[in-house]
């Protein structure tokens, strides 16, 4: 039901909506997020990521989704490697019988996953410098509206709370 | 023990990992940053220190004051930025 | 950029989503809601709607979404006539340079459909009978959520406030 | 005039549409609902009478209080039910 997979491969947002939750006629609301490589003065993107704790810390937002709102299923693709503007980065899915819990549980995984899976990011730009991408603190934000990164929270056991840090 | 580098840390270091004797643990994780620190130059150290370079024990995120075991997974890395 | 479309066949949510806002590369984010109908007591749905004044409830839903948020793209196709449970309702896409501003134009919109959209729904039981849906009092919360339904949004000239109706 | 009715009023009267002379207008959508009211049965006319079932004027949903004119377009329907 809860599914992750990082790939190297060109990942096909569509191809995956078509078969995601497909067989299941309990299923009322789908919501997918597909994040892109955009364009502009980014030529190309280079995903790197920790192999094992990357599909650790998904999973584990995963888990706590599913014990917030009834899911009936939720996958994550996520890109690694070299990737052109346009590309799909990540795509997430969520499916539920109502469309409360699915619209949350997809923003809450795509939340998590920014601030708390390990990937990280360079950019190359027009003319052929690479750059590490800086985390935004937007992020951070957006995260602790559902309590991660706050001891109150689960999560908080895979989320180190950055401000209260040594 | 292998202590892992990633993205900018792996970069500025010149690579993937650290090797430390086992009978550097167990130690605290601020320890062991100024101890990983040294395999590198002043940039390194620096970066090293940075209270947003974070460092996962076993796959966790893990705060300054816990212990690494011998034996442990150890890595250490800037925040995260996929998505 | 907005657009929205009313048809009696199927619909394909992967194709909409493969096609959608494909072409630009500014687009980093895109959320995506496919409604379908669900089975278990139910064999068959009928949706009617009034012509003219859906597009236009839905086109004003998407305007709104846009004043609030910085969109990029933004579709609307709802299925009327017969269905089968398994097939799609309603498929909406929202894209954005970021994801806040793609999930909250898709949640919104839908919100605003639900309790808006002129369309209505009656269900076929396992014994044929057709029976009507209800309107739900929480899609009525959900809409007031984003200040629907209240004199203080411009969208009050659509939806008429139901408690405080004559 | 064609007063167009949706749903389970259409279905309630049979029709999908009440015809009124010109003459009854401008009128106010309280008194408009009793006027189709009278083209159905007590089941219809109690409908029509509920506060739950919406009017619309041109296309946009109006408050009991508002007026009707000769040549609006008016709608009686019931609360959607879409998506």
């Amino acid at each position: 039901m809860l599914q992750v997979r990082i790939t190297q491969e060109r990942i096909d947002a569509a191809a995956l909506l078509d078969a995601f939750a497909s067989d299941d006629d309990g299923v009322g609301a789908v919501v997918s997020f597909t994040g892109k490589a955009r364009g502009g003065a980014v030529s190309a993107l280079e995903l790197e990521h920790y192999p094992g704790m990357t599909e650790r810390q998904i999973e584990a937002s995963m888990d706590s989704a599913a014990r917030r709102w009834p899911l009936r299923a939720m996958e994550v693709v996520h890109r690694v490697g070299l990737l052109e503007p346009g590309e799909t980065i990540v795509w997430v899915g969520a499916a539920s019988a109502h469309r409360a819990a699915a619209f949350n549980a997809c923003e809450f995984v795509m939340d998590f996953l920014k601030i708390a899976a390990p990937f990280w990011k360079r950019e190359r730009d027009r003319d052929g410098r690479w750059q590490w991408v800086e985390a935004r603190d937007a992020d951070l934000q957006r995260a602790r509206r559902w309590g991660l990164g706050t001891s109150a929270d689960e999560a908080a056991t895979y989320i180190v709370d950055r401000d209260n840090a040594s | 023990m292998k202590i892992l580098l990633f993205a900018f840390l792996r970069e500025t270091l010149g690579r993937e990992a650290v090797e430390l004797p086992d009978d550097a643990f167990p130690i605290r994780v601020d320890r062991l940053r100024a101890l990983v620190g040294e395999a590198g130059d002043d940039a390194f150290r620096e970066l090293m220190a940075d209270a947003n370079v974070l460092c996962a024990i076993n796959q966790r995120v893990a705060n300054d004051d816990a212990t690494v075991n011998a034996g442990d997974e150890v890595a250490f890395f800037p925040p995260m930025t996929g998505g």
